[in-house]
């Protein structure tokens, strides 16, 4: 100890006492980790796609809603003289809203019409607008229900073939397998074809296969989890199988679970859309994107209108949810995490 | 054991390749949908274009054609091609009127019930002469093998072929008879007015017998299994994908026939049908409503209507659509001009009555449609009161149908149309709709299983008569329970009527009664093609009933 | 004693969705041909982080040299493009990763992989280069080498692969070897065999050795230099006597003292060092070890301590070294530590 | 190795039974009937048809016929083409729809994969960014859509393609570059997400310590090790053809069998709907055993062992 240490001339000596052990504890609560659901949503935040998936998914839900109540049209009213109105909205005619035809003619000024339809009219005169965001809650209602479905299904079908595993697992994978084997395609059109088309229906057919995914998940990541250590010592200390389940292995299963939620709601969406354009559709008036696309599609040439809006849409959705997905699946997975 | 990953890829590769080339080796086995062997297909049909000097028609199928066989035919494709390469005794006129065909001359014994039939100078693609023989068998054969259109026969009146269908008797017991090489003989049940109209029908075109048996299974199956004699032969056939017709040079009135070939292919959008025609793949397309407004300024647009007519049925079984007030209430309300003009857009032309316009004429020249005019026309005022006159008669305050119809698009359309108009002009009026695939339609419809139903009909022969009887009590087109003594007593007497202007009268009444009276229907529309055909093409005749074309007469114009 | 390599005054930083993390602050020490330099600390203080800096392995996407030199052989690494580190990397200065199981490329053979840097850095033909590799996987303790040779790493135990990730370190003859916490994947007899082996081939190749380890006792087994690291910083550097005997930093007793001991008395606890690193991205005022300290002074939580030295070769960064500091007893038990009881272990 | 295939192959057979047994079964409960022009159909039309078919048997014994029929690979006669077998329906009809459907995976995988590296080796730069807005894209705007707007915009407005039919290589270039489409975008995010994960693996890190250059790391390391899962896309990928297909197909009227399948669906063939059913599900099975060797071949971590 011969040398001193560069001493700092301004501390004052009263500083060279011991420090209160409040100090401590202070320090430590200060650099109390996050926990594993502020460390996602943290890193959710940071990801400016995922951030504007969820933006534009919030802000749908709440226009689909709402939209239709911004004027007196209900999705089902049909008006002949309102037909095939092309889009027009005051003080957006610049943007191409100003009720002219494609080939040019103003069908508002030929008709007479004074009230304007900002997305257009279909041929029955039906309000466009207020059909696009119905058309958007159903197929919001599809693909949520339908991903709602396959979770329950597939976490209960997944959770007991991994938890009580052996013989059970054994048969309960066989199953799944041969599942695997069929086509979804397949099942979904016989399914839809022998059923009376409507939501229910759809929602059934996509099930039907689709909740095996989310079997596998939940199954590979429980037994993941049964081999590690806290399960181990909770069992030990003969905690209960429904505790177990609920208390340890849920939370830990909970962000594979999200992600592949999140990806099937855009996939049970789009498949919709799938069936309607082979015909295979929804009962009208009854609308959903798929149909409204369809609809659009088979008019794109001249009434392009009837396709665009609907279009942005369902890829908007596609688009928010999968980014939303793999910002989730960025911010939850822990293989994942640096 | 050496795990590579190029070596994985390299498998892979060799996969695909393998794959590939069982592809090309198809297209060398002959199959001539691969695209390997399309190139040289190229080369011939541009050659062939040049023989033909422009004298090429370019059009579109909606399908396959589902057999080449005359027997089995069922659909207007095969009857369409079929229509075109071979000739029965009569065939369609230009005007659609039955004109002498591989007949010569056609004598009729007094009491109409022995056809004489002196064929002319015809021969099969193969170089065989076309002989009574051929039409004996080839009627036989449809009796035997139970054809799709065998009833075709009955309607005929050719004698024995109810028996024959109902198993009572053999085939070979049709009042068919081959005289001699030249002449055939065909003896009816009783006198049928509609004898030669029907006669056009493909099922009673010639087969060769020699050639069927000799190619036994494979008959029919592809374009050189088959024997030709009419205006064109069909020269390739190329499986889901297209078909080409030349000119017959052996066909008797070669001279007539103007066109050396027509390329058909089969499209099934109309979308791609438009963009084809646009780069002049085509030369004649339908279009759907989208592409109406598009072409309708268009020189090359046409609307050509169609004996096809599109209605709803009433189940006369429920208890408030027994009544006819609240039927014609549900007829009358129904706003069909807009359906057709704004809806449907497609051509259609609104219809107010069973038999549809540009369909028959009567004996003196009029049409049908004119003579009895429009049924249940009226506004939505009178309509509600008819409603609610019916509603009371039955005993309702309040009505609630289902109205099922097919997942067809326009289908679909006139389904919601109809909800609208029935809901909204309608006091007390609840629209269930019900969507179903076309052929559950028709399982609900045939077993009773609806209260209103979006149905379409078809002719099958160019007289009101094949609107008029499907309405007979317990006839297999009835499908809505409805029973009349009346009626079923009109329609056996004009079938039984040898005058014609007496036999016209009384399908006029007929249809009278169907709806001026009971209002059992509500006529919705009559169908309509929209086309776009070129200019230069000149002379398609379309038929309203059996094949939709015969080219015969078709040119293109230099 | 010949200087190979020199850091002074290293400074790395890493970008993240939290703000800037400064995980290495103002390292320097030296390494000497032939020696072994232990670089010890808990997870997150910044060793592994120096020891990649070395071979300029950070990713460049999000990590940043801010400051300071590395000196080797005349040549600073830090403003060396990266082809010409590429040539270093490998030849002249090679390193040998923690993990063992994730540290081969599962999908290539072990020969492959040992014969790649033998083939970038040694011109050979083909056959050459394969018999060097038999060589090197006998040398580095691989029972049949020239069969084992084709086979992939999941055919191999971890003690077995982290030999193999050692022959391809050595393939080309390196002056300098960085290992990365070596050992701690491996289970603690096949540990020694592997300490055994590096000691075994540094004095035949005359490697100088930066062992980078969290265990007291490899470090006590094997290095002749320690430097002790806490957040980024060396808290107390110095020989293996004076860092194990006459340690100076509140610390480095803590991490001695947290250490089991053969033959000491039992009815001692071990006593653990309270609390958890702190958040390299929210560093405290003053030490970084003060929130943690049970000797901490007031100056400790505002003024960072300079560096003392207390010997030529022992330095340490503390304000109990300060005269103006209260005389703190060092704990009981520390210091008493055996040498020699690690190759025990290693011998059994 | 042996009783791995002898395993394998019993879940095929079973699998297939089942889905004989499934089809078969639906189609009982499909309403109306096979028959032509069902609109005109008399009662005893029907009658006198279904035995002529057979269709008036039991049908448990019904279902024992067709499954003997299978075992000899009779997939029985069209109810909508006189005369024609299933069979040659769909040895007529595999062709362009697999060729068509291979040209779109290979055109498909490979422009994938140069999108997906490029965006995990330019990782969150503006590269990446476009190239993962491209993948979601092509995700996301329905196939048909974009089969509409390029056969409008290349066939009729460019002329550059043959707007549709079937007459020549040329022809199938749209469809192919119509369903690649799907695959582009699967493949491009596969390969995106694996390099990146392969990119942080310790072994990447090994590898550069040994003084690699970066262009051999990437492509010997990285690459490779990204690659080897794409064969587990090969299923899916199959399905999302079969699927394309059938929409596609119509689009461009490409005589393949996912257009005669919709339409035989339409019209209600039994027999022609049970054939391609039969006829995808054993391809599908086919693909996903291919796959699982296929992998153990690539990848040296999985043995193929007796358990499937």
């Amino acid at each position: 100890m011969g040398r001193k240490p560069n001493e700092t001339p301004e501390i004052p000596d009263d500083m060279f006492t011991p420090a209160s052990p409040g100090i401590v504890t202070k320090a430590e609560t200060s650099a109390a980790p996050l926990t594993f659901w502020q460390e996602a949503w943290r890193r959710l935040r940071k990801n400016k796609g995922a951030l504007a998936g969820l933006i534009t998914i919030v802000f749908l839900i709440v226009v689909s809603l709402i939209g239709p109540l911004f004027n007196e049209y209900s999705y089902s009213q049909q008006d002949l003289v309102r037909s095939n109105l092309p889009p027009k909205i005051a003080g957006l005619e610049w943007l191409g809203f100003d009720g002219t035809r494609s080939s040019g003619e103003n069908t508002y000024e030929e008709r007479g019409i004074t009230a304007n339809a900002w997305f257009g009219t279909d041929e029955f005169g039906r309000d466009l607008w207020t059909r696009l965001w119905k058309a958007t809650q159903v197929s919001l209602f599809i693909g949520v229900v339908a991903a709602f479905l396959d979770l329950l299904i597939g976490v209960v079908y997944g959770g007991i073939s991994a938890f009580y595993g052996g013989r059970l697992d054994n048969v309960m994978q066989r199953i799944i397998e041969v599942l695997v084997g069929i086509p979804n395609l397949i099942v979904i059109i016989l399914f839809i074809l022998i059923f009376e088309p409507g939501i229910l229906s759809i929602i059934l057919a996509m099930i039907i296969t689709g909740w095996v995914g989310m079997a596998r998940v939940v199954r590979g990541q429980i037994l993941q989890l049964k081999g590690q250590e806290f399960i181990l010592a909770a069992r030990t200390l003969g905690t209960s199988n429904g505790k177990l389940i609920w208390k340890h292995l849920f939370p830990n299963v909970m962000g594979p679970i999200i992600i592949t939620v999140m990806f099937t709601i855009p996939s049970a969406i789009f498949f919709e859309a799938f069936l309607s354009f082979i015909g295979l559709g929804l009962q009208p008036p009854l609308a959903s994107l798929g149909v409204l696309i369809e609809d659009g599609y088979q008019s794109m040439r001249f009434f392009s209108y009837k396709l665009i809006f609907p279009a942005i849409v369902i890829s908007a959705l596609m688009i928010s949810f999968n980014l939303l997905a793999d910002g989730l699946r960025d911010a939850l997975d822990p293989k994942m995490r640096r | 054991m050496k795990k590579q990953f190029g070596q994985g890829m390299l498998l892979i590769m060799l996969i695909i390749c393998a794959v590939l080339a069982g592809c090309n080796f198809d297209s060398e086995e002959g199959v001539e949908a691969e695209p390997g062997s399309s190139e040289e297909e190229n080369k011939e049909q541009s050659t062939a274009d040049e023989q033909a000097g422009g004298q090429v028609l370019k059009v579109a199928a909606s399908a396959e054609i589902p057999t080449m066989d005359s027997v089995h035919a069922h659909d207007t494709i095969a009857f369409t091609v079929l229509n075109n390469v071979m000739e029965g005794l009569y065939r369609l006129g230009e005007d659609s009127n039955p004109v002498l065909g591989m007949a010569e001359s056609h004598e009729e014994s007094a009491d109409g019930l022995v056809h004489t039939f002196t064929l002319r100078d015809a021969a099969w693609s193969n170089g065989t002469a076309v002989t009574a023989d051929d039409f004996e068998y080839a009627w036989k054969r449809l009796m035997a093998d139970e054809g799709h259109y065998a009833s075709m026969m009955v309607n005929a009146g050719v004698l024995h072929a109810q028996d024959i269908i109902e198993g009572e008797k053999g085939a070979g017991e049709l009042g068919v008879t081959a005289v001699d090489d030249k002449t055939l003989e065909v003896t009816l049940e009783m006198p049928n007015p509609l004898f030669t109209t029907l006669l056009t029908f493909p099922v009673f075109l010639p087969q060769n017998e020699a050639f069927v048996e000799e190619q036994g299974e494979q008959y029919a199956l592809e374009a050189e299994n088959v024997l030709y004699n009419g205006p064109f032969v069909l020269a390739e056939w190329n499986h889901d994908q297209n078909w080409l017709y030349k000119k017959n040079p052996d066909y008797w009135d070669a001279d007539a026939v103007t066109l050396e070939e027509i390329q058909v292919n089969v499209v099934k959008e109309t979308s791609t049908g438009v963009n084809l025609y646009e780069t002049g793949e085509l030369d004649r397309i339908g279009l759907s409503a989208a592409y109406v407004d598009e072409y309708s300024s268009s020189d090359e647009f046409q609307i050509i209507p169609r004996a096809g007519i599109i209605f709803v049925r009433m189940n006369t079984t429920h208890e408030v659509l027994g009544n006819a007030n609240v039927r014609r209430a549900f007829d009358m309300v129904i706003d069909k001009e807009g359906l057709a003009n704004v809806i449907l857009n497609d051509g259609s032309v609104p219809l107010y009555g069973h038999v549809p316009e540009n369909f028959s004429l009567s004996p003196e020249g009029v049409s049908f449609r004119e003579l009895n005019g429009d049924f249940n026309k009226g506004t939505a005022e009178e309509a509600a009161e008819y409603f609610t006159t019916g509603l009371e008669e039955a005993g309702a305050e309040e009505l609630t149908v289902s109205l099922l119809s097919s997942d067809a698009e326009s289908h679909r359309k006139i389904a919601e149309y109809l909800k609208d108009q029935f809901e909204t002009k309608l006091p007390g009026v609840t629209i269930d709709l019900q969507m179903v695939p076309f052929q559950q339609r028709l399982d609900q419809e045939k077993a009773l299983a609806y209260d209103m139903v979006i149905s379409t009909w078809g002719p099958d022969y160019n007289d009101p008569m094949t609107f008029i009887d499907m309405f007979v009590t317990d006839g297999s087109a009835n499908r809505t329970g409805y029973s009349s003594a009346e009626f079923d007593s009109l329609v056996e007497q004009a079938k039984a009527e040898d005058d014609p202007s007496a036999r016209y009268q009384l399908m006029l009444d007929a249809e009278k009664v169907l709806l001026e009276k009971d209002a059992l229907i509500a006529p919705l529309v009559q169908n309509a093609d929209a086309i776009l055909q070129r200019e230069k093409v000149k002379n398609i005749v379309e038929h309203p009933s059996g094949p939709d074309f015969t080219y015969k007469w078709t040119y293109i114009e230099e | 004693m010949e200087k190979i390599l020199s850091v002074e005054n290293l400074h790395v930083s890493f970008y993240s969705d939290g703000g800037e993390i400064a995980a290495v602050r103002g390292v320097s020490f030296d390494v000497n041909k032939g020696e072994t330099l232990a670089i010890v600390g808990e997870s997150g203080s910044g060793k592994s982080v120096t020891a990649k800096t070395l071979m300029k392995l950070l990713p460049k996407q999000n990590s940043i040299i801010k400051q300071g030199d590395v000196k080797y052989g005349g040549k600073n690494l830090v403003q060396l493009t990266n082809r010409d580190m590429e040539k270093l990397r490998g030849s002249e200065i090679s390193m040998v990763f923690q993990d063992p199981m994730t540290s081969l490329n599962p999908t290539m053979t072990i020969g492959k992989q040992v014969m790649e840097g033998l083939k970038r850095h040694r011109t050979m033909s083909k056959k050459t280069a394969y018999t060097r590799t038999v060589e090197l996987l006998e040398l580095v303790g691989i029972p049949d080498p020239g069969e084992r040779i084709n086979q992939y790493p999941h055919q191999f135990s971890g003690g077995m692969r982290q030999r193999v990730v050692i022959a391809m370190a050595l393939a080309c003859n390196p002056k300098m070897l960085i290992a990365d916490e070596p050992t701690t994947a491996l289970d603690v007899t096949i540990q020694a065999q592997i300490l055994e082996l590096m000691k075994e081939l540094q004095k035949k190749f005359q490697t100088a050795i930066i062992l980078i380890t969290h265990d007291l006792g490899v470090v006590a087994n094997m290095a002749q230099r320690v430097a002790v690291m806490y957040a980024g910083e060396i808290m107390e550097s110095g020989t293996l006597d004076e860092i194990f005997y006459q340690p100076k930093h509140p610390y480095t007793w803590g991490l001695l003292s947290s250490m089991p001991k053969l033959h000491a008395d039992r009815s001692l606890p071990l006593t653990p060092i309270p609390g958890t690193p702190p958040d390299l991205s929210h560093l405290p005022e003053g030490c970084p070890f003060a929130p943690r300290c049970q000797y901490a002074l007031k100056v400790c939580h505002q003024y960072e301590p300079g560096k003392t030295k207390v010997s030529t070769t022992h330095t340490v960064s503390c304000w109990l070294e300060d005269e103006r500091a209260p005389k703190v007893k060092k704990p009981e038990g520390i210091g008493g530590m055996q040498r020699g009881r690690q190759s025990k272990i290693a011998g059994s | 190795m042996r009783n791995y295939f002898l395993s394998r192959l019993g879940y095929m057979l079973v699998t297939l039974l089942i889905i004989v047994t499934a089809t078969f079964f639906f189609m009982q409960l499909l309403p109306g009937t096979p028959f032509n022009n069902p609109e005109k159909l008399t009662e005893q039309q029907l009658l006198s048809l279904n035995e002529k078919y057979g269709l008036d048997k039991p049908i448990a014994l019904q279902y024992f016929i067709y499954l003997g029929n299978l075992l000899q690979f009779d997939l029985g006669l069209s109810f909508q083409y006189e005369g024609r077998t299933v069979e040659s329906i769909i040895g007529s009809r595999i062709g362009p729809s697999a060729l068509i459907g291979l040209q779109a995976v290979v055109f498909g995988t490979a422009a994938g994969l140069l999108l997906g590296m490029i965006s995990a080796l330019k990782h969150n730069s503006f590269l990446d960014y476009t190239s993962v807005f491209i993948a979601v894209l092509g995700m996301s705007v329905p196939s048909f859509v974009f089969a509409a707007l390029m056969q409008y915009y290349l066939g009729v407005k460019l002329q550059w393609l043959p707007a549709a039919l079937w007459r020549g290589w040329e022809y199938t270039i749209m469809p192919s570059l119509a369903l690649s489409v799907m695959v582009i975008a699967t493949v491009a995010r596969f390969i995106r997400t694996e390099m990146l994960e392969v990119l942080g693996q310790d072994y990447v890190v090994t590898a550069r310590a040994k003084g690699l250059t970066e262009k051999a790391v990437i492509v010997k390391h990285v690459v490779r090790n990204a690659l080897i899962p794409v064969v587990t896309m090969l299923g899916p990928l199959t399905v999302g053809i079969m699927t394309g297909t059938l929409v596609i197909e119509k689009i461009f009227a490409v005589p393949g069998l996912g257009e005669q399948f919709t339409l035989s669906i339409m019209v209600n063939d039994y027999s022609v709907i049970m054939g391609i059913t039969l006829f995808y599900s054993s391809l599908f099975i086919l693909v996903v055993m291919i796959v699982d060797i296929l992998y153990g071949v690539l990848d040296p971590r999985i043995s193929l062992k007796g358990e499937g």
